[in-house]
């Protein structure tokens, strides 16, 4: 299967070249830039803090607040800012699939708050928001029980494939299957899928995005040790 | 609200395969679907599943075509919670799990292509049907995906076209066929407690169970959409699991409902 | 009057075919569907329950929070959901309308919220709405002085008539006159009129709605003895 | 705010037929009508009733018509509290209050028919005008419903029809004559206590009777809207005779003030 | 520089004919009208008084809360009501332009509401407001420390002048410089300026605005003193 | 939040020349601006200085001239906190805050007019280009307006200028070259505590300065814009200095950073 290759001559379960970096707001109690490609996110978190509005206090756990925008030159037509369905729905995904891994019942009254800012848009951004949330949380020394690990994998142009470009997902047969999880008890903790296929590819194409995530587990444990040292 | 000994009940009662309301693990509530609820829709459907209900209305609409699909039709999807639905659901702006709700019917419907949007191209570039799928929780008693899936689809199916007359104006008393549609796209919510797991969901079940897996499936045995909800994950081979659950309970539906 | 017939074979004093049914939706307290001719409305109640958000609380009485909304697909062209003038000033003397009725001194501190839901429109969707809810009211157990019940009555084509159809109420000299009474007392608690008129003939249309009322009055005790028994 | 007290006090002395500030019952206070308060307005007033004070202001713009009536104009009113107007207006979103009045006075200039909207088309189907009526209250000392009324008829008739040059742009300098209305419609609110009616109420006297019925006449003795307000029910003889006051006290506002 | 003339026959220096009169809104604790030529505004005041909402109470002092507004039929195209920038910015500098001139500390935890509303607008609109909300602030009997007085400068045609026209703001070479000031110390509360000049034309047209703002400072104390007498 | 003795250490401090960084009053920060870094955007920068980050992008689109300016293209500038860019900031509606410094952003690119938006014409009366320049502030340690007014002068220089194809679609994938500018303008706020001035406050420092005047200048001397903020008066003989010492800081800028 890795033998075929694709427009940008990677071949069927590369990923696009990453670039991952821990820190980079200064302000914030931990942040992290993601790239994958020409996908480019900068996430930053604050927390645990006291809650505003305080009709959000949760007495028996921290409240995790996701919030994912894309900037309004992230993509080709000028996104408006402001309230949109599609950032309401992946905010609520990428807080359920980073919550697992969080120890929130040892912070109750709180919130922890993640921002998370597509700066360049070429398919994946939810992929590359989730690595980034997750490099700022361990940023922030927040406590996990493992980093949450994100990539989609798919099919086009009759191929299985992992981390697709905006050319590839637009292929005729394309089906898109954003995936994170937790590298190490293999807890898949988002899971979603576009396009028709057959069972037994479904399960293929979640094992090549198991076998991304574990390769981008990598590439963030190496951001980390890049600015905590080893 | 449920308490957190009934919740620890249900849970323990599932392990021994026991629901609360004697069903077996995999079996639905009994589900009824009436199509013709509004004569002013282009089509309309009532779906009840035990004590949940929700009504979905078509209405046609024209539009300008988007620029990358300038020979195709367009489609939106919503729904809402009316306050009558529940106790805790309030009039007000969309909240995230309605609108959740909606993209996931939106994409269970849009995904399995059981639209053909070309036919709904009225003037290449410049003019094309838009199908305003509307649909509408009245009663909350859980399982809102599933149900809400069904009613829309039940809805697309009762659909009569509308003719156009003069430049772009809708003649709703001249209807010219239906929508042109193809299969019939059931979405399947699993739950997941342990190793079991439980279909069709009441809204005391869903507080217990927060981690599941809704599945669109069609009539081929092929699936057009996943969405994995909740806070807990989900090893591979539940999924893969899930998936399987998921199909044969569609084929039960459709084969009942949907001959 | 009663001798001429109108476009869908009515006599001029005559209502459109009704149907009235009491405890339809399962979770509310209280609830009824009402049917006029191709009108179709939905009501249920919650309350009288803690009321949120607490700044509305009143001391001295319960607040009665009335919802009015069209379906979008209860019209030809359809309604877009939300904010819209109409919807509010219709919510507004509904709750007027009914309010006369309740006992709200009764429950200080509380709410009694009523949701109005027209799922096909075809001319008296407020009367039918009024109707509806009055019977959820009743429905949820909520003690009343009396039902409210409501009917439009008017002219169109120079004849005085009963409950108006969308086609009637479109004739050039139409005349529109949705009201609401308690029956027993005799009192109206909604009164609307539009449409160009002699004081003599608004007597005469008042005068036809309450016979109107009446006989409504009668289906809504019927729709009670059916769910109640006698 | 009126205490309770005030209120009883209010309400015992109408029924002896006395008023706090000596008035009839059925007497208004002084009545001010100014026009052209704003040059940049097609048409504007400002209205006060003793300390009440309102202003409004005619813009024309341009519209497609409805496709149900496509060789008329259109007209939107609005009423809107000033947050200078009482201690207790707020600045944001229209009111529940503020909605129903815009309506109450919109309804009673449109169904009186004196806007001709036949005349105010511009190409049948494609463009006509648009009456704009805005409409604000800059100090609350109660009657709002009939001081709103007065100050959208003054400025309509106040108001000048605008040229339009090349395609469908206004022309704002050149003037063509005045909108083209008939008739002078007056809304007039009567407020109803046991078996007394007064007309006119200042704030304190409408925090005492709630009950009130607004009545739309015309100068033939037509009238052509009914409001009823207020939580109180009204009887068929009460709701006859407060019709016939506003008959009476509309054509002495038409007699003194629009001649 | 004081020689020729403009389109409306003033001097450069001289401010268009001013009409201002205290207590105009008879509900408010303080009012007043202003108009400069074309342009006319109504300015209101209630306080200092309890806050609503009451999150915005500040513990020691006074909170000056503006609001300036145009009214749809204002200006030739109709003004949608509601949010917008223009207004918001201008709610901002105008406050700014005020609070020097008030005790505010005096009265913590309560609030200062202007309410400003443009009834007519030909150039010089915030000038006119400022100057009305000042007179209202004295009319409500709020100390104050001096009247804020305002007034814009500028350039058109190549001439440094006062009070420009709406006609005059559009000339090719316009700058246009919005100013207040407390005359009796000097102090500039509010400055602004829209385009190019040179640093020696922006220091003469400041002091341009300082010579009208001691003419309104007249005619502002004219205003009071007709209310209050001697 | 910043002590009210630490407040005053700074305003003491200041008295003596002395900041808490060891800078000069009249001292930047460390500049560094960077272009290209959406790929996605006609042209981009990020600006830091000192431990402020903003990040600015250019999108042209499409739109309808203004009646009173048919022949010239338009712009629309605007700038917004990121939530990550202080623990303060929110997600929501834009504050009063964002809404000032856009505007005072805006104005000192349009009044300098150094964009030629006459060139910005594709069709007089019906099509021009429209400039949209969003700027957001991703770290926030002070001096946001001088920070937003750089990034947008520099991701205004690296924008490129996409082609039309057909009837007004934009064709980003070819460029025609940059955009019509001439001239840098630079805005620098300048803040006053007694007798002197800083430059380039942080966060801090603002706190303890709320008085300031922001110029808005140019190359060939001239300024094209101020806007004084907070709630302290200045005189005369201050606003002036202030407006000189912009100058010089402007100059220093331009010759560093925009060569």
């Amino acid at each position: 299967m890795t033998k075929k290759e694709r427009p940008d001559n990677r071949k069927l379960d590369e990923i696009r070249p990453m670039k991952m970096k821990a820190g980079v707001i200064k302000r914030a109690d931990g942040s992290a830039q993601v790239e994958f490609g020409l996908t480019k996110v900068v996430a930053a978190v604050y927390g645990p803090r006291q809650i505003h509005p305080r009709h959000q206090e949760d007495a028996t756990k921290s409240v995790l607040r996701c919030r994912y925008n894309m900037l309004p030159f992230s993509v080709s037509d000028r996104k408006r800012q402001g309230y949109d369905r599609r950032s309401t729905e992946l905010a609520k995904v990428i807080t359920e699939a980073l919550e697992p891994a969080l120890f929130l019942e040892e912070f109750p009254k709180t919130a922890i708050d993640v921002d998370m800012e597509i700066v360049q848009a070429d398919a994946g951004t939810r992929a590359a928001a989730i690595n980034a949330a997750s490099l700022a949380i361990a940023d922030a020394g927040i406590p996990m029980r493992d980093l949450v690990t994100s990539v989609a994998a798919g099919r086009a142009n009759k191929e299985l494939l992992l981390d697709m470009t905006k050319e590839e997902e637009d292929a005729e047969d394309a089906v898109d299957v954003p995936m994170a999880m937790m590298p190490r008890t293999g807890k898949i903790t988002l899971l979603q899928m576009d396009g028709i296929v057959t069972p037994q590819d479904t399960e293929k194409i979640i094992c090549l995005a198991e076998v991304g995530c574990k390769k981008i587990y990598e590439a963030q444990k190496k951001a980390l040790l890049e600015k905590y040292g080893s | 609200m449920t308490l957190k000994l009934t919740k620890n009940y249900i849970l323990e009662n599932i392990l021994k395969d026991k629901r609360m309301d004697s069903r077996k693990l995999d079996e639905f509530r009994e589900i009824t679907i009436e199509t013709g609820i509004s004569s002013k829709a282009e089509g309309s459907a009532k779906v009840t599943i035990g004590k949940t209900t929700v009504i979905a209305g078509i209405k046609m609409g024209l539009a300008d075509p988007y620029p990358d699909t300038p020979e195709e039709g367009v489609m939106t999807t919503s729904a809402e919670y009316l306050p009558m639905g529940a106790p805790e659901f309030e009039s007000g702006p969309p909240r995230e799990d309605e609108i959740v709700l909606g993209r996931v019917v939106d994409r269970a419907i849009r995904e399995s292509k059981c639209i053909d949007f070309k036919k709904l191209c009225i003037r290449p570039k410049e003019k094309v049907w838009m199908v305003f799928v509307d649909i509408f929780v009245t009663d909350h008693d859980g399982n809102l995906v599933d149900a809400c899936g069904l009613a829309a689809i039940a809805a697309l199916k009762d659909a009569k076209m509308p003719a156009i007359k003069g430049e772009d104006e809708i003649d709703r008393d001249h209807l010219e066929g239906r929508l042109p549609l193809k299969g019939t796209p059931i979405s399947i919510t699993v739950r997941q407690h342990g190793n079991k797991y439980i279909l069709d969901a009441t809204a005391s079940e869903e507080e217990a169970l927060d981690s599941r897996l809704t599945v669109g499936t069609n009539e081929d045995g092929t699936i057009s959409s996943l969405q994995k909800g909740g806070i807990e994950g989900l090893t591979k081979e539940q999924t893969v699991e899930m998936i399987k659950l998921a199909q044969i309970a569609s084929k039960n539906i459709r084969a009942k409902h949907f001959k």
